[in-house]
């Protein structure tokens, strides 16, 4: 008989934690530990017990790169949290800090005006699709195709360089402020993106003959890790693995925030809730994120520019604040944006990430640092998926699941 | 007798030409080429470089050489709780006889150069082949480690399933020419047309089952890095586990000269002639291009295919490939009733 | 015009044909790029992204338009931005010095958000449009206000040859030399 | 195509509608309820907490975005709240209802709501370890993301006390 300990070290003081005692497991049963420090965990530990080839029990051990975001969010001024949550999930930065400025925003109560809103979404957009092709590309390796891999990530480099030109740095863009965005859209902008949509298009045309359509690839990846619509509810999954399973929830369309109320899109839901139905769902969004990149690039450029920014920061600025824009396009800050008192408030905030919904809970006390900040990323509510899905599977089904969900450790952990 | 001709007689001696020459050194360099080779296609496939910077000229062939004396000079790690005698000597058997087929395939038709005598060189060719997975299961649970004992089990698996597949397919021709003996068959495709066109079917089997066998892309199960890290190789470090990298490209190779004489019509467009040059030389070469050519096919697949899942392979060979192997030796039943061959 | 969802279903496609279609359509793109892989690698020593002027790089103080407020400091998410004080001669009242603050930088801590030069008021921070140096020890990163005054070396402008990207329809991105002397 | 048009922004029609039903639902179990920015906050004693989630998943609140716990150490209680929505509903999804109770500080206990919601579960899981707060009857109950070393500090309470630098370097 096998003895593990789970959960923590062997000290007796620390046995007295629930959770931390020592368990016996079935005779039958083989237990394997797939990480930390394993090929195809990323940053994590999966504990499962398998039973022949077949898992019957796992358990996600998360937390190896936890880094406290939500006591830092409390000890921080509220600029300052933005380039942290943002790297929570570095490629999809723009889509995670969103959601935090929108709750400011309510909290404040002011309004950023629409070409901010345009320029958020159309970074939005540009980092899911980012965000989308590292999800392609992870999955892809993790059922051994190592061309989806590298596809994934060369294309990648086509919308990292489209951000690059919008906000001056390819990943951390620390782009959206309360009250607007950052930078104006240069010149040269729109064409690019026009012709990175239409590229982008073709790809996706190649990614399906080779990974999606391939039939070695296509077994692999149909009927496994099936989510039923009722289950996908119960466990609160977000994002492609709910919208796979027959959802009709997108943040952008349920509670549709900066400019995603004006722009043309389709939320695309399928009922078949596979890993493929998933890796559709990724396919078909990215997209539609190519329309609205199209929509808000005709939108920004038919709009003379003005600063993306709110009146309340813009109105009384020096007159080095307009030439600085005027010549370069870049909003400066006041400087009591570092010390900015935001009045007593609480504002609960959603917004959709390329991995699903992310939700913030900003309580202010009318100090310049938030009282009590709460963080709810896409991944960590996936995580649950490895618990109550993955039984029943494979022992090669494991990747498959963990690449289908698109599950993302660093922004689990926080 | 002059010098060259003592040392050709001895060089070109049936037995150590085959196991010494084409079989460790060829083989070698075959290995570091086809290793780069896949390594460059695959890297163009997926728009990368490939190996560069060691001599950017050469396309950074020479990286190979660097990787093999890395594994070379390394450190080899015998981790405690291993089955010491177990876990040293597999890899070397299993190295040692995923080569030895090479010693019993003729290479030219004129009998003073067979290394053995090749009534049933088929059989034989077939029945070593089959030996050198054991030891890889072997490594792997001698590894005590719970990545190593899946990974061994897997091949364990995928032995059972492809070996009936490798082995009909290529009796498939012996069916066909009504012999066990490799003369008698190239003969015959010399005659008539090469195998892989009468039989494609059967060709085709043998080259999933080959596929198969040295885990090659899609049925890179045993090794499969994302759920078992290396497999039965996990443990392993050195040049223990280049002896094991190497043996699987080195089996491929083997298997390769095999199907490149019963399908590929051996050393076909040339017919031997006298003396070592013309007799044994030459075809001996041909043989090799067109196992290096078969070799190319292998390593190019990997970068279009990921990988079945365990069950789905087994469940693929079992009720497609083995009956197409089934098929491919009606065909060659069929062939040798109609006097085709 | 707003979102909408829509329902869409997998493509049903299964079958030996359509599996030997998959097949064939897999490996044949995949020679397609064996042929010409329209790759875009930079082959870095060699070559250089000469990056746009609004890249986000080293951050560089101009200490005549300096006017000592701490914004920067105070701005910095990352807390790699310092002030420090230093004593000056103070011109109205001659033979005395007065304590002056100057902010230094910490390129350990720098993520290079750009906060501090948007929040400037004279504009007397402003980025240098590369990111790539490389430090023999942690401790030449802390820089001192000396350091912080002048732009830093640029070693692999002198070694490598610059080159731009641009987006194309066709290939993605396209490697092209940029010319010298553009800004 | 059709479906689109049934689109509409979230108006305060619609919230003050969902209040009514909630008021009506959760009838006397609710202290209060109140509109707060972007959530319908529904306050409720702790020994009816149960009671309210299984009504609330009754009307079709079926998963949890969000247990936000806040620490009021001057009030001496911890804010437990279940930010419940909906999927299968899509007027429901709009909105978003907290279910809220306060808690003693100093005795941090209160029942799980992981068998009503199982999306719940590992938040409350996560809470355990950053707040210290006993969920009684968690199915598997341990920390989730720090090592118990860590999680014993209870890292999220204000007790837990972590300093910016100062900005000036000496």
């Amino acid at each position: 008989m096998s003895v593990s300990v789970i959960g923590g070290p062997k000290r007796e003081s620390d046995l007295k934690i629930p959770g931390t005692e020592v368990r016996k497991i079935e005779k039958d049963l083989y237990e394997v530990f797939i990480g930390p420090q394993h090929p195809g965990s990323g940053h994590m530990r999966i504990i499962i017990r398998v039973d022949g080839d077949v898992i019957v029990e796992a358990d996600p051990d998360m937390g190896y790169v936890h880094r406290t975001m939500e006591k830092l969010g409390e000890i921080r001024q509220y600029i300052k949290n933005i380039p942290l949550f943002e790297r929570m999930a570095i490629q999809d930065a723009c889509n995670v800090t969103v959601p935090y400025v929108l709750a400011l925003e309510k909290i404040l109560d002011i309004e950023p005006p629409q070409r901010a809103k345009y320029l958020r979404s159309l970074l939005c957009e540009i980092n899911r699709i980012a965000a989308h092709l590292y999800g392609f590309g992870i999955f892809g390796v993790f059922i051994g195709h190592s061309t989806m891999y590298m596809w994934a990530f060369a294309d990648r480099e086509v919308m990292v360089e489209l951000a690059e030109k919008l906000t001056g740095a390819r990943l951390t863009h620390s782009y959206p402020i309360p009250g607007g965005a950052r930078r104006d859209m240069p010149q040269d902008f729109p064409q690019a993106a026009r012709k990175a949509a239409r590229y982008m298009r073709r790809r996706l045309e190649e990614y399906r003959k080779i990974f999606l359509d391939n039939p070695v690839m296509k077994a692999r990846m149909e009927g496994v890790g099936y989510i039923p619509k009722k289950l996908a509810a119960e466990l609160g999954v977000v994002g492609p693995v709910a919208r796979a399973s027959g959802i009709k929830y997108d943040a952008r369309y349920n509670d549709p925030y900066d400019a995603y109320d004006e722009v043309d899109f389709e939320i695309p839901v399928f009922e078949e809730g596979d890993a493929l139905a998933r890796a559709w769902v990724k396919v078909e969004e990215i997209k539609q994120s190519l329309r609205i990149i199209e929509q808000a690039v005709d939108w920004l450029e038919s709009h003379t520019s003005e600063a993306p920014i709110h009146d309340k920061f813009w109105a009384k600025s020096p007159p080095l604040w307009k030439k600085v824009f005027e010549k370069e396009g870049r909003v400066k800050l006041l400087p009591m944006m570092a010390t900015m008192k935001i009045p007593p408030g609480k504002a609960f905030a959603r917004g959709e990430t390329a991995r699903g919904e992310i939700v913030y809970y900003v309580e202010s006390t009318g100090d310049s640092i938030p009282y009590r900040v709460r963080i709810v990323s896409p991944s960590a509510r996936n995580a649950i998926v490895f618990k109550y899905v993955v039984p029943g599977h494979r022992v090669m089904d494991l990747p498959t699941i963990y690449g289908s969900i698109d599950y993302f450790p660093p922004e689990a952990d926080r | 007798m002059s010098l060259v001709e003592v040392l050709a007689s001895i060089v070109f001696y049936p037995p150590i030409y085959q196991l010494v020459i084409v079989g460790l050194i060829v083989t070698l360099g075959v290995v570091i080429i086809i290793l780069w080779f896949e390594r460059k296609a695959t890297a163009r496939v997926q728009r990368r470089l490939g190996p560069y910077h060691v001599a950017p000229k050469l396309a950074g062939m020479p990286q190979l050489l660097a990787d093999l004396l890395r594994y070379a000079f390394q450190e080899i790690i015998i981790p405690r709780t291993v089955d010491r005698g177990v876990f040293i000597t597999a890899p070397i058997i299993a190295t040692v006889l995923s080569i030895l087929p090479i010693a019993v395939v003729p290479f030219t038709s004129i009998p003073d150069y067979w290394p053995i005598p090749m009534d049933y060189s088929v059989l034989v060719a077939l029945a070593i082949s089959t030996v050198s997975p054991i030891f890889l299961v072997l490594a792997g649970w001698a590894s005590n480690n719970k990545f190593s004992i899946i990974g061994g089990v897997r091949e364990a698996f995928i032995i059972t399933a492809y070996e009936l597949i490798a082995i009909l397919s290529i009796l498939s021709v012996s069916a066909a020419t009504l012999s066990f003996n490799f003369i008698d068959i190239v003969n015959a495709q010399m005659n008539t047309a090469w195998f892989i066109i009468l039989n494609p079917i059967a060709f085709m089997a043998a080259f999933l089952a080959v596929l198969m066998s040295t885990s090659g892309f899609p049925f890179e199960i045993p090794e499969s890095e994302n759920e078992v890290v290396a497999g039965p190789f996990t443990e392993y470090s050195g040049i223990l586990y280049g002896l094991n990298m190497g043996a699987a490209y080195m089996k491929r190779f083997a298997f390769s000269i095999i199907l490149a004489v019963a399908f590929l019509g051996g050393w076909s467009p040339l017919t031997p002639g006298e003396g070592i040059l013309y007799g044994y030389l030459l075809p001996s070469i041909v043989v090799i291009i067109k196992a290096f050519i078969l070799m190319m096919v292998f390593s190019f697949l990997r970068s279009v295919y990921g990988r079945y899942r365990l069950d789905q392979a087994l469940q693929g060979a079992w009720r497609l490939v083995f009956p197409m192997a089934l098929i491919g030796f009606g065909i060659g039943i069929i062939e040798a009733y109609l006097g085709l061959t | 015009m707003p979102a909408r969802p829509v329902a869409k279903a997998l493509p049903k496609r299964r079958g030996l044909f359509e599996g030997f279609k998959g097949n064939i359509a897999a490996i044949s793109l995949g020679v397609k790029y064996l042929i010409d892989p329209k790759r875009f690698t930079l082959i870095y020593p060699n070559e250089y992204i000469k990056l746009d002027p609004g890249y986000r790089g080293f951050i560089v103080l101009e200490k005549k338009k300096c006017i000592n407020c701490s914004s920067c400091a105070r701005i910095c998410p990352a807390a790699a931005m310092k002030m420090i004080k230093l004593p000056e001669p103070d011109p109205r009242h001659p033979g005395k010095t007065k304590i002056k603050l100057w902010p230094v930088i910490n390129y350990q801590r720098c993520i290079f958000c750009g906060y501090c030069v948007d929040v400037c008021p004279t504009e007397a921070l402003y980025h240098v449009p590369y990111h790539d140096i490389v430090y023999e020890n942690l401790a030449e990163m802390d820089w001192d206000l000396e350091t912080f005054t002048k732009p830093p070396d640029y070693p692999t402008a002198s070694e490598g040859m610059p080159v731009k990207y641009i987006v194309d329809e066709e290939r993605g991105l396209v490697k092209v030399k940029a010319q010298e002397g553009e800004q | 195509m059709v479906e689109g048009l049934r689109f509409m922004k979230l108006s305060e029609e619609m919230v003050r509608v969902v209040i009514e039903k909630v008021k009506k639902e959760l009838g006397d179990l609710v202290k209060s309820v109140e509109e707060g920015k972007g959530y319908i906050s529904i306050k409720v004693p702790l020994n009816r907490l149960r009671e309210a989630a299984v009504k609330l998943k009754n009307m079709g609140f079926d998963h949890v975005k969000s247990l936000t716990v806040t620490d009021y150490k001057k009030k001496g209680v911890f804010e437990v709240m279940y930010m419940a929505s909906s999927y299968l509903d899509e007027e429901l999804s709009r909105i978003i209802v907290s279910l809220t109770v306060e808690i003693d500080r100093n005795n941090p206990r209160m029942p799980s709501l992981s068998d009503i919601w199982t999306s719940v579960e590992f938040q409350e899981r996560e809470v355990y370890e950053f707040f210290g707060i006993h969920f009684e009857g968690h199915p598997d109950l341990r920390p989730l993301l720090l090592v118990p070393d860590i999680a014993d500090l209870k890292p999220l309470t204000k007790d837990f006390i972590v300093k910016e630098e100062p900005i000036f370097k000496s």
